[in-house]
């Protein structure tokens, strides 16, 4: 498990740069996939198996189909890669990057304060299901409105 | 009759309603009917009044016609006090008012504002009776600014002239300056005695304060300023030669005979005080000696004939005002009254040549006028001589008993009295230089300058009755009214004992002889045949010396008043007005609304619109709070 | 069985989370910046899961589900306007969408 | 009943008026006419046909009132009409209708809505004048300002958004600090009595500790002397004032003025009588600062609504000082000033105002030596600036006296130096006489055809003008009604000398 864990987790952090700094969105969007797909293994290797079902199936399934369709309707062509690669100068993102380095250093420096060891033991659906038809039902409806009021503001947006 | 003391004010009072009620679409002669008929009966009523009061032998008499402010202890009515004093102020007020009137008619004949004229003129005249027969100070106080208000319409008459409103404004703000001190000293009285009624006052100061004390001096001082103001004395005595902008009756009844000798009724009226403040006593007796000595040299240098009048008036109330600060109460009252009599004929008579020249001014643009304007020339030597008080004349009777009384002063006496009789001295050079300049000689009038169509031959005599009848009454009354005797010895029974004082004989032939020396030094200058050939080498030798020069323009110049005060405090005033023209107060608040206009010009420059910044700066938040939150 | 470090969980987390800020620092691409975002809003999936396995609990997977609701709306309504913007500026360059500049 | 009656007549006839310019655009002022009338004529033949009846305190009440509002904090409709209200309402009817009288011809767009906030502005106003309880007051405080501040920001002149906004935000931010004051009040109320109140009488009896005294006095302060104003706190006048028309400007400056002195006699000393007397060499010498200081300023100015504004500050210096001097002769002085400067500045105003719709300028440069082409209008211009100036014989005259002397009893310092304000005043006054009416003739060519003044300005003119007369050769009549509520307040706010 630790060996899984450890694997995937070099691939989502390889997959995740890759989607950062490439200039071919599609490139882009299966790296993406690739990532959540890793992440959806940690997921099972923490323990987590529906979780790493819904990771695999919404996010690297259903979200990134998605992407993938606009993209199509977007066509971008070569022309934006080259602008792609323009706008990627070092003095445009070493501020940022070395902003965002110091918050990766202060969220290390908290996190590393703590040693506790993770005993994955796994929690199914059945446990999941109980709590969020239990104390959490308030917050399915509310995500479902959520789903709701996304569907009808997407299709709204995207209606010519 | 004495009951009807109220109808007094109100007959010149309805007179003024009926003529602003009028918008100027009466008559002429009816406005002048209304106009010099109101003053007219009121001087029948003041006769008939004066008559009732000394037959009845009373002291004072007294009417409250209706409640005017009742608060707290305060308590003023619109009431009215009759004693001798103020009866020979009604009687001059009402008498010369009435004859000056009835010579307005005449003058101001082609005037198209005839009517606004007689109103305003209506209005003075009841202002002042307000001011003389008032029992308390705010009533007197009323009339007071009242007549301020008059004086300040009437020398801008002719309003058209913007330096004719200049001479009014700066009659009426310097007299305010005066006002102003007095309606403090008004305030104080009030705070210290708990009343305002002059009879009162008169009673209560003497109980409450002891001779000399604080309250008294401060008391009595600040109503001197107030008579500073209006009688145009040191150091408030500027605005009086400008206020000559005005029509010629207007200087005659205002500047001369009446307002301007408020400031002696004020003082003589509240006597007390000062007695019990003798040092500020002293100050008006000096203040009335410095007046006397600085008009009187004024007066030489001057040009203007109006202007030599109005500098011989400050100073012949400076003469009053001497009388006032040694005690010599009646005295003061009664040259007042001889003051107002050939004063009053001087004016008119120079109005009479002025109107004859075509309101020419200049002395030296006259000359020879003796036989173009005999009665003219007659009533100004009538005029001049009680001025100068060349014996047997009204103007002797009185200067002599405030010289005398000048001379008994226990300390200064010989100073007090050397001034007085130097500035008889120059009282006789500058009005005799006057009538020789103007009336001997030959004529320098050039008609063409003045009006192009007339030829010489303009220059004849006004010869309406109206502005006869008044000359002539003066000029008898110049002459013999110094044989009239004024009843105010009971309004100052308890004072002015020093005024028979013994002196010897030789300094009173010497009194009596220094002004005729001054005439006849004056014909030597001005007057011997023809003067321009003696007496103006002299003159010019003396204009010429360095010394003479400059002591010249500063005489002229009213030694240099006005333009320390432009420059002091006018010019000083505008230049804080104008900077401060735009309010620093509000530029503060504006201030407030400026910095938030430009905080948010400098934030809105951090929104630049750009979602990444946006987010790197809500990044850098981040850090910075987790990183307070963790390295703290 | 052995444990993996609950820290190396979190890091792992965190590391991903800032790669996705990177990229929604530096992109212009519309698009790379809704990628981003989606990796940031996995990498916060991320770490719940992490802590439901440490603490033993569902509730993590609980929010898990919340946030993946949260990232499908938004991806809907994202993409939604990335059409539009691309109808109306003919361009994915977020740079040019700077109305609001004050 | 009475005061109920007066409010409602007005906020009713304004609803009507707004209403009623759908008929006929002449129809709104009609409306107003009559509302205003029937207003008046309620007053009139109240107080001629009562005498004041009830006895409360030592007060002497015409009315005194009181319905249940919202109970659960202490908020009734309590009013009342003593001697000082009375005083007050009547000018400001009167006032309303000179008021009117200025926009008969004036206002020609927006008809309706424009006596609407008419109407309410002097509705707002009797409340004012009236309420007794707090909570109600502020309620009057606020309807007072809104349609005011729409007044001048729709039919103002050229700069009219500006000054409109400095108004409302000036107006708004003292009434925050007013609110603020009466609320700490009622929940003091609610910590000794436990209950809240926003009654007059029962704040009277809150004991507030020394600190906490000063810091609600000077909410209360800030909150009146804004309006009346102060010096420091005046800037907003002299916009407001020239760019509101001129029924907007005869109001504020007959009427709305007056709400601060009002609030000032009747809440700030009455309810801190210690932290008011130690406050009040300090109120005393800001009041002969701004007489000072605004007739400075006045003098420098080319408008000349702008001058009358500033000399408008200048007076209510007076005011101040009578006010602070807190005995009988200052507090009388205040009411006389406030009436008698009510009528002058209001005339002046309305003058400007004429001059304005003739000449199309309000700058003195462009307008010389008007008595030649207008003599009544002149004449009329010299009578109220006179009367500004002082003039014995006036009303105004009568309240600077009697202020000045009762502040000498209390203050020697800032009197002999408010004093000084006498000769100021008659610097710019005359300036102004100088410089518009005498000389030569000049105005802007093209409106060389103006005419004189018209009926309604003149019998405008001649009630003031007969006012001012009257208040000044028999100011007993007013002093009279005004003395046992004076004599009353003084009472509570004891430590004032």
């Amino acid at each position: 498990m630790i060996f899984l864990f450890y694997t995937a987790a070099i691939v989502a952090l390889i997959a995740t740069i890759a989607v950062i700094i490439s200039t071919n969105v599609v490139h882009a969007l299966v790296y993406l996939i690739i990532s959540l797909l890793s992440v959806a293994v940690i997921f099972f290797a923490l323990g987590a198996p529906f979780a790493a079902m819904l990771e695999a199936i919404v996010y690297a399934g259903a979200i990134m189909v998605l992407f993938l369709f606009v993209m199509m309707m977007l066509n971008l062509g070569q022309t934006t890669q080259d602008e792609e690669k323009e706008w990627m100068q070092p003095r445009l993102w070493i501020g940022p990057v070395t902003l965002v380095a110091l918050l990766l250093v202060q969220m290390t420096n908290v996190l590393l304060t703590q040693d506790v060891d993770l005993r994955p033991i796994e929690v199914g659906v059945l446990e999941i299901s109980v709590l969020l038809f239990g104390p959490w039902l308030l917050a399915v409806e509310l995500a479902s409105m959520l789903l709701l009021a996304g569907l009808v503001a997407a299709y709204h947006l995207a209606k010519k | 009759m004495q009951n009807w003391i109220g109808l007094l004010p109100a007959f010149p009072l309805a007179g003024f309603v009926l003529l602003v009620l009028s918008r100027g679409r009466m008559s002429k002669t009816a406005a002048s009917f209304i106009g010099a008929g109101s003053v007219g009966l009121a001087f029948v009523l003041a006769v008939l009044i004066s008559i009732e009061f000394l037959n009845s032998g009373a002291q004072s008499f007294s009417k409250t016609l209706w409640v005017w402010m009742q608060v707290g202890e305060l308590d003023t009515g619109f009431s009215f006090y009759l004693d001798g004093l103020t009866l020979v102020m009604i009687l001059i007020i009402s008498g010369v008012g009435f004859l000056i009137h009835l010579y307005s008619t005449g003058f101001m004949a082609d005037d198209p504002d005839f009517a606004r004229f007689f109103s305003y003129m209506n209005l003075f005249v009841a202002s002042m009776l307000v001011l003389v027969l008032a029992d308390n100070l705010i009533l007197l106080y009323l009339g007071w600014e009242g007549v301020g208000l008059c004086s300040y319409l009437l020398i801008g008459f002719w309003y058209q002239n913007p330096a004719n409103g200049y001479a009014a404004r700066k009659a009426f703000v310097v007299t305010r300056v005066g006002d102003t001190s007095m309606a403090i000293g008004l305030f104080l009285l009030f705070s210290q005695l708990g009343s305002l009624n002059i009879q009162e006052i008169l009673v209560l100061a003497p109980s409450q304060w002891s001779t000399g004390s604080g309250m008294a001096v401060a008391a009595s001082a600040l109503l001197l300023g107030g008579a500073v103001g209006k009688s145009a004395q040191l150091p408030l005595q500027t605005w009086l030669p400008d206020a000559m902008a005005g029509p010629t009756p207007i200087s005659a009844l205002i500047h001369a005979a009446t307002m301007v000798t408020a400031g002696v009724y004020l003082i003589a009226r509240t006597h007390v005080l000062f007695e019990l403040a003798p040092s500020v006593q002293l100050l008006v007796a000096f203040v009335g000696l410095a007046t006397l000595l600085m008009a009187g040299f004024t007066a030489m240098m001057q040009r203007d004939i109006k202007r030599i009048l109005a500098y011989s008036t400050i100073s012949q109330i400076g003469y009053m005002f001497l009388a006032l600060g040694v005690g010599a109460w009646s005295a003061a009252v009664f040259h007042l009254m001889t003051h107002a009599f050939f004063k009053a004929l001087l004016f008119l008579a120079a109005g009479t040549v002025i109107l004859s020249l075509h309101h020419e001014h200049d002395i030296f643009k006259m000359g020879a006028m003796r036989r173009r304007l005999p009665v003219s020339f007659w009533c100004f030597i009538v005029g001049s001589a009680a001025l100068t008080a060349l014996p047997f004349t009204s103007g002797f009777y009185s200067k002599d008993a405030i010289l005398l009384a000048a001379l008994a002063h226990p300390t200064y006496g010989m100073l007090l009295w050397v001034g007085g009789v130097l500035g008889a001295f120059m009282t006789a050079l500058y009005s005799f230089r006057l009538v020789f300049v103007v009336f001997f000689g030959s004529s320098h009038y050039a008609a063409h300058e003045a009006a192009p169509h007339d030829d010489h031959a303009a220059v004849v005599e006004n010869t309406s009755p109206a502005m006869f009848f008044p000359l002539l009454i003066l000029a008898g009354l110049s002459l013999f009214g110094g044989l009239i005797s004024v009843p105010v010895d009971a309004v100052f029974a308890q004072s002015g004992v020093h005024e028979e004082a013994h002196v010897s004989q030789f300094l009173h032939t010497l009194m009596i002889l220094i002004p005729i020396l001054g005439v006849m030094i004056s014909w030597l200058l001005y007057g011997s045949v023809p003067y321009e050939k003696a007496g103006a080498h002299l003159r010019q030798r003396l204009v010429q010396s360095p010394l003479g020069g400059w002591l010249n323009r500063f005489w002229f110049s009213g030694w240099g008043m006005d333009k320390l005060y432009q420059t002091l405090l006018v010019q000083a005033f505008l230049m804080l007005a104008h900077i401060n023209r735009k309010d620093v107060i509000d530029i503060a608040f504006n201030g407030t609304a400026f910095v938030a206009r430009f905080a948010n010009s400098a934030l809105v420059l951090t929104q630049t619109g750009n979602m990444r910044w946006y987010a790197i700066s809500l990044v850098a938040g981040l850090v910075i709070v987790i990183g307070l939150g963790v390295f703290r | 069985m052995d444990f993996i470090p609950y820290e190396h969980g979190l890091i792992l987390a965190a590391i991903l989370f800032v790669c996705g800020l990177v990229g929604v620092l530096t992109r212009r691409n519309i698009v790379f910046v809704l990628m981003s975002l989606e990796i940031m809003l996995n990498a916060c999936g991320l770490a719940f899961v992490v802590a439901s396995s440490r603490w033993q609990h569902a509730e993590g997977q609980v929010m898990f589900l919340m946030i993946l609701t949260l990232a499908a709306a938004e991806v809907a309504v994202g993409l939604g306007l990335i059409i539009q913007m691309y109808r109306r500026f003919h361009t994915v360059d977020i740079s040019v969408l700077n109305e609001m500049k004050g | 009943m009475i005061v109920l009656a007066l409010v409602a007549i007005l906020f009713f006839g304004g609803a009507i008026a707004w209403a009623s310019e759908a008929l006929d655009a002449r129809m709104p002022r009609a409306v107003a006419l009559l509302s205003l009338l029937a207003s008046a004529a309620v007053l009139l033949i109240f107080c001629f046909s009562s005498s004041p009846g009830v006895m409360l305190a030592g007060g002497q009440w015409w009315v005194l009132e009181s319905w249940a509002w919202i109970p659960r904090f202490g908020i009734s409709l309590l009013v009342g009409v003593d001697g000082l209200s009375l005083l007050l309402l009547l000018l400001t009817l009167f006032l309303g209708l000179i008021a009117l009288g200025a926009a008969w011809n004036e206002i020609q767009e927006r008809v309706g809505f424009f006596y609407f906030n008419l109407l309410w502005t002097i509705a707002g106003v009797v409340g004012v004048f009236t309420a007794l309880d707090l909570f109600l007051f502020f309620f009057f405080w606020e309807v007072m300002l809104i349609p005011m501040y729409l007044i001048i920001a729709i039919w103002g002149h050229e700069n009219r958004a500006y000054a409109a906004m400095k108004f409302f935000l000036y107006t708004q931010v003292s009434g925050l600090l007013l609110l603020l004051a009466i609320l700490t009040m009622s929940y003091l109320h609610f910590v000794q009595f436990s209950r809240f109140s926003f009654d007059y009488f029962d704040l009277q009896n809150v004991v507030i500790p020394g600190a906490l005294q000063t810091w609600i006095m000077l909410g209360f302060f800030v909150g009146f002397a804004t309006k009346l104003p102060i010096f420091g706190l005046h800037s907003w006048l002299p916009d407001a004032h020239s760019q509101a028309p001129t029924a907007g400007s005869v109001l504020l400056a007959g009427v709305l003025l007056k709400t601060g002195a009002y609030g000032l006699i009747r809440f700030t000393l009455p309810l801190f009588p210690e932290a008011s007397a130690d406050f009040s060499s300090i109120a005393m010498t800001i009041a002969a600062i701004g007489i000072l200081y605004c007739a400075k300023v006045a003098f420098a100015q080319q408008d000349i609504k702008r001058l009358i504004a500033y000399t408008s500050v200048s007076h209510m210096g007076f005011v101040l000082l009578g006010i602070y001097a807190w005995n009988l002769y200052g507090l009388q002085g205040a009411v006389m000033t406030m009436l008698a400067h009510g009528l002058s500045s209001a005339a002046l105003f309305m003058l400007a105002g004429g001059l304005q719709a003739r000449f199309h300028t309000r700058d003195m440069e462009l307008l010389n030596g008007l008595w030649v082409k207008l003599p009544m209008l002149s004449a009329m211009a010299l009578f109220f600036t006179v009367a500004a100036v002082g003039m014995p014989g006036l009303g105004n005259f009568i309240g600077e006296f009697l202020s000045l002397l009762g502040a000498f009893q209390s203050n020697r310092v800032a009197t002999i130096f408010a004093a000084l304000g006498l000769v100021l005043a008659a610097v710019y006054s005359l300036w102004v006489i100088q410089k518009m009416f005498h000389g030569q003739l000049r105005v802007p060519s093209q409106y060389a055809s103006a005419g004189d003044l018209t009926l309604i300005e003149l019998l405008c003119y001649a009630l003031m003008a007969a006012g001012l007369v009257w208040m000044g050769m028999y100011p007993q009549s007013f002093l009279d009604v005004s003395e046992v509520s004076l004599l009353y307040l003084q009472s509570l706010g004891g430590g004032g000398e």
